[in-house]
């Protein structure tokens, strides 16, 4: 079992609870949870460097280190583990947000035993979601990454936090009771005896009828999470009361939880259902797109604006993955990794300017490209990657998802193809909006003028995701090909992709 | 009469063994030394309890013409009870070695020991009038038990509405029987089951199988037979309330199934499926409404309870071996986890006399373990993984829709886990007056008793354990699939 | 004029309400107690009547009744028990009085 | 063509962007700003080179044995992968309007570095300016370069950027500030078109490549890709939408990408605000470089434009409506730099509409090349205008002529240069902007008398406003300048004045049509000068007579014209109320009207809706309080009530 080395996604962080548990001061608590981020991050990047060359060297299947370990035998539960392009992806973008949302809550205060606790734990359940490939445990870790999220929210967070938590766990659980149906209602219906997921696809069994059943659960259960219209509203309150490091890791990770799941559960297994049911689910996330845009601008708290700003970039996410083709699910994976590393940047910089303005309301502030140069430019070039500039990683995501599913011919997919492209003017409004309110005029409130800029630690984590929007704003072709790898595998064929 | 058949009842009788060791004792013993009593009854407990894995690879053994069968399975579930019991003797440790109790003490563990004996006979009885006794047996010494506080008043009201909703609830049961009786003549329920295929879905059977339902739901606390739970839980001594909870509940769910599946089987689509969902949805969201806005602790876990009951109601609808094991490790999980927050609330009371939710606010600063214990607690009871609660939900609901096509029993799992989104609020708000709270806490640092702390160990090492090792539910199962009495299920 | 089982279960089914409606309505607990006796009663009518009229082969029905003769005996005392201790702290037996837990 | 070069003429902007951008704080100004004119002199040097020997050279690569000009790639490396045939590359492509651009860009560019040197000095943020000079310098480049339709439109949006971030320069400034959202919003709005443009093109084409689309087939004139013109117009037949082909469609929707960029009406509004800028970066983005980059989209896709009438009449028609208005409001505006806006819209549609009405049986669309002229030429005049604006705006810190006068005693460089680019805007031989002019107008005439009597007029409207301008800097009234009187700038001020104004005198001599024609087959300019170039030069003249009677010395000859104008002068003065009306589009409609009954709706209706069901679980859990009454007579009504209930539903339920 402990020959492969996804388990250690999972081994590393349990180690590091047992460490946090062991930490007497925050210099341990921060060794722990610096170092451990660090050993994931560098586990992770192995992988890719290996895994592209397990590739390069003509590695078949699906998923590569594929690994079966029974648990419940009974119902044929099993421990599966294997990854494709997709999720090495995603755990690469988890190990990066977790790292730098380590570093941005670097002074945490109250509790910071507990809190690195229970983040850990949260990634634990992030790392072990885009690992599995058996539905059980996929839900299972699912859903240890949800709840953590309420008392971190509810203790560590500012505002109406105790309604935020309440809301958003409350949600993300009715998402999750659709879902917990569907997985059940695949296992069953699928007659194989199986939940592994790639065994399920291959068959393609699922009876049509039931197909229309669960597909739509599924897709809702996991869209809850990808904050999906009307099933968003956990997502602004949530993220405006987070602390820091939490909108980083939800907003960048957790959500994208949602877009992967509808991938890879939803219309992996149910090609047929969503092949069919997809134009629903089109003008829904059609809509999340422009209406979080068009919310987003008229919104006055930082986070909210954000949070507006995520449910439409996420929209896209979803849209793109139901064109059901290559180019824009691929755009929707690069949208998934780029959105995530831009929104936890963004949400770093709005942490770390409330840290020192106390406040997030945009009326309050202003000029603060004079106060503190270095964050203000970061939230430019946040801002930037966000509307889509090139070279940075919003804008090669967008125009995947673009170009794609343009290809597709129907006129309801050329008709929200074409509203979803308005995003990117919408977009630009409201991050200019603030760019202009926020950073730039006359400083606005004289006491601001006393603030510093960015210490060491928040330049560290502001600077890493920066470098990481660029690489892949600057070099796509490299995640493209790795995205790419998956949807070359047979499994594809069977979907009609 | 062949006297050995009584060798086919090991557990009854050891436990009336226990059950004469503790009167003896209790009785004759001078007074100085009845403190350890306590100590005793659980030590000889924890014997037995550990003796009876041992039955859990024996074979299917029946008594007395067949109206008692053991089995593997039917030992399975009296030693998940037993252990369910030594956690609830632990708990109630530190209560009974209290001044107020030092003239019961003895009682306690008596009635204890009948009522256990009672639901024993329940389980095992294949008559209905064994099944009567073994229910009487386990409901009468309750009563008294309930009205232990001698000094509260609640504790005697409690008592009253008890006993009179019992008695009530058993005649409503036992005229349900009559007609059962009149239609098949026999009151076995090997005969019954074979009369009742032939009979169809007459009206005065299925108003039979409704009492059978109501008189049995009492027990269970099934909406709406329920009302009498939350004020005796309320009313009864805590450590008396931590042991209706699961113990009781858990006998009478399992001695329900084996009715339904087993008496009347053969008129499971026809006529008790649905009357079973209606309850179910009725009881979860019902229990679910009530407890939103509880706040006395053991108030609010009456209500839990009420809808966890629901829940395992869903073991009983899929009519399958694996709804069957579910039930089961549910209820394993259930004593578990229901205990956790039982042993933490008892802790706290017999510190501090305070019961209420807002007295626990911030109680993570005051006392963390304890704090901690019961978040585990409301976490598994919610179905949160990776904490056992989660596991048995995922089972019951799998079990519930072993083996369907029928949407709607889809439809009911979903209204289920819609439910399970409510209870997840109320959970929280426990969490949440614990952790999230700034104000100063009420409830002052102390340090629990060290039966309290072996019991919240216990608790807790189950409540992760029990879900994340596999082997429990596997075993389970495996038994199941076993089991005789599957066979006259499916 | 033939004795039909009917007329004996009539009887039992009308004795079986009485006691129901004693319950429901009387507000003395002593007079509910009675109340339930004559429900118990009705029940062991019940059995008795339908072993000797419908199943005379066996014996299940009589055995029945005379168990739960006894049983409804240990009812009673259990809760003319209870019923005492709270007379002591209530000073009465009126069911009424006896709400305080409740919501 | 060794690829070191080309690639060394986009590498270096970039790098000094990065250079500056990130170690410039550490970098006095003066190192900063030396380190800025290097790299862009280079990067100028280069581009000469790579020009010269793509026209000069006679390589096989860029010309054919006949002498035509042919289009070649230099190195097109894959980028971004979406399809199999749809990828999108970064390259250099050469060809003679390519090679033409990046010496425009590169010699204006490199004039406005160091005119910089001079007009920045001291401010603050200095390095900072140099390294988005040099970011813009990149991204124009790239874009003029572009092989494929998806990479200029990466740089497109790159240029848009940079455009914001220099117009917002001084971004303490609350008009600046807004000036640069504006622009950026504006020209996003016309990229969402220029985008589904891309997006219908490539769909049906299956290609995002330039050399696909424009190749040349036979030497003698450019084919349409996919082998013949008409397989591709016959993936386009049958395909239409609301009464247009696609092509169509995706045509327009590409120009409007260009009417953004190049601020064509309805699009302008953000061109006069942009002049918050730094005067030097009006100079070099608002006047010579990014704004024609919608000339240049629709040049580089002219074959395609050809195929369909309708697009090529849509941009004659926004051309011909924006040089007029754009030359109205010009007459009425206070803001010296506002007027030379206005100009450089009313200037830049005359190239549009010299597109618009380019056709092979016409001259061999003598309008493309007009206009590619027209561009050349005007990047120099008017490079030098703004330049020479900047220079004034430095003397006198105000951008209003009337704290100018009289300015000729004290500032003669300056003098001299800008009357040189007002002759040339005007028109008047031997000027470049008269023989570039005169092409546009004969291709007009050449279409239709309307389009060129129409243009004619709007000439005479340019040589008007221009003089205006200049007799009210130079001569009118001389206000109190106090003690500092109004001076040149120092040398590197004006060194780029005088080259510039040098340029614009002899340029108009090039040979321009052997360079540069639609389909590289070279082709010698003849001037017309009884029909188009007399009488242009007439009206010209007239205009300019005009404006010095009325403006050379101080009278109220232009209040009273503004009087008997009956609201004209005022509306014009306000530009036809172009910003209130999108001021009130935006505000009223959108925001007010889309954006907070949308964030209401969700607060409300959504959210609301969420917090309404669990308003409803609590008032039903209140709502059942009754049951659990405390009494045990109920409980047990409700238990026996219960039981009935169950067997009664059931029954009938099984019965019926």
């Amino acid at each position: 079992m402990f020959s492969n080395p996804l388990i250690y996604f999972v081994v590393i962080p349990v180690i590091m609870l047992l460490g946090l548990y062991l930490s007497r001061s925050m210099a341990h608590i921060r060794t722990v949870a610096v170092t451990g981020s660090l050993c994931l991050l560098g586990l992770s990047i192995w992988l890719l460097v290996d895994y592209l060359g397990l590739r390069a060297a003509g590695a078949e299947g699906a998923m590569l280190y594929r690994g079966d370990w029974t648990w419940f035998s009974a119902l044929n539960i099993k421990l599966s583990v294997g990854v494709d392009g997709i999720s090495i992806a995603m755990i690469l973008l988890s190990s990066i947000i977790l790292l730098t949302g380590s570093f941005a809550s670097w002074k945490i205060n109250p509790l910071p035993k507990e809190f690195f606790l229970w983040l850990i734990l949260l990634s634990i359940g992030v790392f072990g979601f885009f690992i599995s490939i058996d539905l059980f445990t996929m839900f299972m870790f699912y859903e240890v990454a949800l709840i953590p999220m309420y008392l971190l929210i509810g203790i560590w967070g500012t505002g109406r936090k105790e309604y935020s938590a309440m809301k958003l766990t409350l949600m993300l659980m009715g998402g999750s009771a659709f879902l917990m149906l569907s997985l059940i209602g695949i296992y069953y219906n699928a007659g194989l005896d199986s939940w592994n997921i790639l065994d399920i696809a291959q068959a393609d069994s699922i009876p049509h009828s039931w197909q229309y059943f669960l597909f739509p659960m599924a897709f809702v259960g996991f869209g809850v999470l990808g904050a999906m219209f009307p099933f968003h509203t956990w997502s602004p309150d949530g993220h405006a009361c987070a602390p820091t490091a939490v909108s980083m890791l939800h907003a960048g990770v957790l959500m994208k939880l949602g877009g992967y799941g509808c991938f890879r559960v939803a219309i992996y297994l149910m090609p047929f259902a969503a092949n069919e049911l997809a134009w629903i689910f089109l003008i829904l996330t059609g809509i999340s797109v422009v209406y979080g845009a068009f919310s987003a601008c008229v919104q006055t708290d930082l986070k909210y604006i954000n949070a507006y700003s995520s449910v439409s970039h996420c929209g896209l996410v979803l849209f793109a993955i139901l064109m059901l083709n290559t180019t824009a699910m691929t755009g929707a994976i690069m949208q998934m990794l780029s959105h995530g590393l831009m929104t936890a940047l963004f949400f770093a910089l709005i942490g770390m300017i409330y840290g020192r303005t106390h406040t997030r309301d945009i009326r309050e502030m202003g000029g603060l490209m004079k106060i503190m140069p270095f964050l203000a430019v970061c939230y430019v070039i946040a801002g930037m990657a966000s509307l889509g500039l090139p070279g940075l990683s919003g804008f090669v995501a967008e125009m995947t998802i673009f170009v794609g599913s343009f290809q597709e011919t129907a006129l309801l997919n050329r008709v929200f193809t074409i509203i979803a492209c308005c995003s990117i003017v919408i977009t630009a409004v409201y991050i200019l909006r603030v760019v202009g309110k926020l950073l730039l005029g006359p400083v606005q409130n004289e006491h601001h003028l006393e603030l510093t800029d960015a210490t060491w630690w928040e330049r560290t984590s502001t600077v890493t995701l920066i470098i990481c929007v660029a690489a892949i704003g600057c070099f796509p072709n490299f995640f493209e090909s790795l995205i790419r790898t998956t949807f070359s595998a047979d499994i594809f064929k069977v979907i009609g992709m | 009469m062949d006297y050995s058949q009584f060798l086919a009842m090991k557990q009854e009788i050891a436990l009336l063994a226990i059950f004469l060791i503790v009167f003896l004792y209790d009785t004759f013993m001078p007074k100085k030394v009845l403190t350890g009593l306590s100590g005793i009854t659980t030590i000889l407990f924890a014997a037995f309890t550990l003796a009876g894995f041992g039955l859990m690879c024996g074979h299917t053994e029946s008594a007395f013409a067949g109206m008692y069968v053991t089995s593997p399975v039917i030992a399975t579930i009296k030693n998940i009870l037993n252990v369910g019991v030594l956690i609830v003797l632990i708990q109630s440790a530190s209560w009974n070695n209290s001044e107020t109790q030092s003239t019961r003490r003895g009682e306690f563990y008596e009635l204890l020991l009948v009522t256990l004996f009672g639901m024993y006979l329940m389980i095992s009885a294949r008559h209905f009038l064994l099944f009567v006794i073994g229910l009487e047996c386990a409901s009468l010494p309750l009563a008294a038990m309930v009205a232990f506080d001698k000094h509260k008043y609640e504790s005697h009201e409690a008592a009253v509405k008890y006993m009179l909703t019992a008695v009530f609830s058993s005649a409503i049961f036992m005229m349900g029987l009559s007609y059962v009786y009149l239609l098949t003549g026999s009151l076995y329920f090997d005969t019954i089951a074979s009369s009742v295929g032939c009979l169809d879905a007459q009206p005065l059977l299925i108003v039979a199988l409704a009492f059978v339902i109501a008189g049995v739901g009492f027990k269970l606390s099934l909406v709406p037979f329920h009302l009498w739970t939350a004020d005796v839980y309320q009313g009864a001594p805590t450590a008396v309330t931590s042991y209706l909870s699961v113990i009781s509940k858990g006998s009478a769910a399992f001695a329900f199934m084996v009715i339904l599946a087993h008496c009347f089987g053969s008129v499971y689509s026809a006529v008790w499926e649905w009357m079973l969902y209606g309850l179910i949805i009725l009881t979860i969201t019902v229990g679910n409404l009530f407890a939103l806005r509880q706040n006395n602790m053991k108030r609010f876990l009456a209500f839990s309870s009420i809808s966890q009951a629901g829940y395992i109601m869903l073991g009983i609808i899929g009519n399958n071996a694996m709804g069957m094991a579910s039930l089961m490790f549910y209820i394993l999980v259930y004593i578990f986890s229901n205990l956790a927050a039982f042993g933490v609330i008892q802790a706290i009371e017999n510190k501090t006399g305070k019961l209420d939710m807002s007295d626990y606010r911030n109680l993570y600063k005051s006392n963390p373990h304890l704090a901690f214990v019961m978040m585990l607690a409301m976490f598994s009871l919610a179905g949160i993984p990776p904490f056992a609660g989660f596991f048995s939900k995922f089972f019951i609901f799998t079990g519930a829709l072993s083996g369907t096509t029928s949407v709607a029993l889809y439809v009911l799992v979903l209204i289920a886990l819609i439910n399970t989104i409510i209870s997840l609020y109320y959970y929280l708000m426990v969490v949440k007056s614990m952790f999230l709270s700034t104000e100063d806490p009420i409830i002052e640092t102390f340090r629990s008793s060290c039966a309290d702390r072996i019991g919240m160990w216990i608790c807790t090492a189950g409540v992760i354990a029990l879900g994340l090792v596999s082997y429990f539910y596997n075993s389970i199962l495996t038994l199941c699939q076993n089991s005789g009495l599957l066979n006259a299920i499916v | 004029m033939e004795i039909n089982v009917l007329y004996y279960l009539l009887p039992s089914l009308v004795m079986f309400c009485c006691g129901i409606y004693g319950f429901l309505t009387r507000k003395n607990m002593i007079a509910m107690l009675i109340s339930l006796e004559l429900m118990l009663n009705a029940v062991d009518i019940n059995f008795t009547v339908i072993n000797r009229f419908i199943y005379p082969d066996g014996q299940e029905g009589m055995f029945f009744s005379l168990f739960a003769i006894a049983i409804a005996a240990a009812e009673t005392a259990m809760a003319i028990a209870i019923i005492i201790n709270l007379y002591r702290v209530n000073k009465n037996v009126d069911v009424r009085d006896a709400n305080k837990l409740q919501g | 063509m060794n690829p070191i070069i080309p690639l060394l003429i986009l590498c270096l902007p970039l790098l000094g962007f990065l250079v500056l951008g990130l170690l410039g704080h550490k970098m006095s100004h003066k190192a900063a700003g030396w380190y800025g004119v290097l790299s862009m002199g280079t990067t100028m040097v280069l581009a000469y080179i790579t020009a010269a020997t793509y026209f000069f050279s006679n390589d096989a690569a860029f010309i054919t044995e006949a002498g035509n000009r042919l289009q070649h790639i230099i190195f097109n490396q894959d980028w971004l992968q979406f399809t199999d045939s749809l990828i999108i590359r970064l390259g250099f492509l050469l060809d003679p309007i390519s090679a033409l651009l990046i010496v425009v860009i590169t010699t204006i560019s490199f004039c406005v570095h160091l005119y910089s040197l001079g007009y920045m000095e001291g401010e603050k943020g200095f390095q900072r300016y140099y390294a988005f000079l040099q970011l813009f310098s990149f991204s124009m480049l790239g874009l003029v370069v572009a092989t494929n339709i998806f990479q200029m439109y990466i740089f497109w949006e790159l240029v848009g950027a940079s455009s914001y971030l220099l117009i917002g320069f001084y971004y303490t400034r609350p008009s600046a500030v807004s000036a640069s959202k504006k622009a950026f919003i504006v020209t996003r709005f016309a990229d969402l078109g220029f985008l589904i443009g891309i997006l219908i093109l490539s769909y049906v084409t299956g290609t995002f490549d330039f050399t696909d689309f424009t190749s040349v087939q036979d030497g003698s004139s450019y084919a349409v890709a996919l082998n013949t013109p008409m397989g591709i117009l016959a993936r386009f037949q049958g395909a239409t939408f609301m009464g247009c082909s696609l092509l169509t469609w995706a045509l327009v929707l590409i120009f409007m990408g260009g009417m953004g960029k190049s601020a064509m009406l309805p699009l302008h509004i953000w061109l006069p605000d942009a002049m918050e800028g730094p005067t030097p970066v009006s100079a070099l983005i608002h006047a010579a470089t990014m704004v024609v980059a919608g000339v240049y989209l629709v040049a580089r896709l002219f074959p395609l434009y050809l195929m369909e009438e309708a697009a090529l009449m849509f941009i004659t028609v926004v051309g011909a409506i924006t040089a007029f208005y754009a030359a109205v409001v010009a007459c009425t505006q206070i803001d010296i730099k506002r007027v030379l806006a206005f100009s450089t819209i009313s200037q830049i549609a005359f190239m549009m509409v010299s597109l618009g009405v380019a056709r092979p049986e016409f001259h061999e669309s003598l309008g493309y090349m007009a206009s590619m002229f027209h561009l050349f030429t005007h990047a120099m005049f008017k490079a030098l205008l703004f330049l020479g604006a900047g220079a004034l705006i430095h003397a006198v810190h105000s951008n209003d002529y009337t704290a100018m006068g009289g300015l000729r005693k004290y500032m003669p460089i300056t003098h001299i240069t800008f009357l040189i680019g007002c002759l040339a805007i005007a028109g008047i031989p031997p000027f470049s902007g008269f023989f570039s002019k005169d092409e546009i107008l004969s291709a007009c005439y050449q279409q239709s008398w309307i389009w060129g009597a129409w243009m004619s007029m709007v000439a005479g409207l340019t040589a008007f406003y221009m003089f205006r301008l200049y007799y009210l800097i130079f001569w009118w009234d001389e206000p109190d300048y106090g003690h500092h009187k109004p001076h040149d700038g120092p040398w590197v001020m004006s060194l780029p004045l005088v080259f510039l104004a040098a340029v614009s005198c002899v340029a108009g001599f090039i040979p321009f049509g052997t360079l540069v024609s639609w389909n590289g087959v070279p082709y010698h300019i003849h001037i017309d000068w009884m029909g188009v170039a007399l009488p242009s030069i007439i009206i010209a003249v007239a205009a300019i007579a005009l404006a010095t009677v009325m403006y050379r010395k101080k009278n109220s000859l232009p209040e009273k014209f503004a009087k008997a104008s009956c609201g004209l002068w005022t509306a014009a003065h306000n530009r036809f109320y172009w910003d209130e009306i999108y001021l009130f589009i935006t505000h009223k409609i959108i925001f007010n009207g889309i954006c907070r009954p949308i964030a209401w709706f969700d607060r409300h209706i959504i959210d609301g809706s969420m917090n309404g069901l669990a308003w409803l679980a609590q008032r039903l859990s209140i709502t059942i309080r009754p049951l659990q009454s405390g009494s045990v007579q109920a409980y047990v009504y409700i238990y026996l009530f219960g039981a009935l209930l169950l067997g009664a539903i059931t029954t009938a339920c099984v019965l019926l």
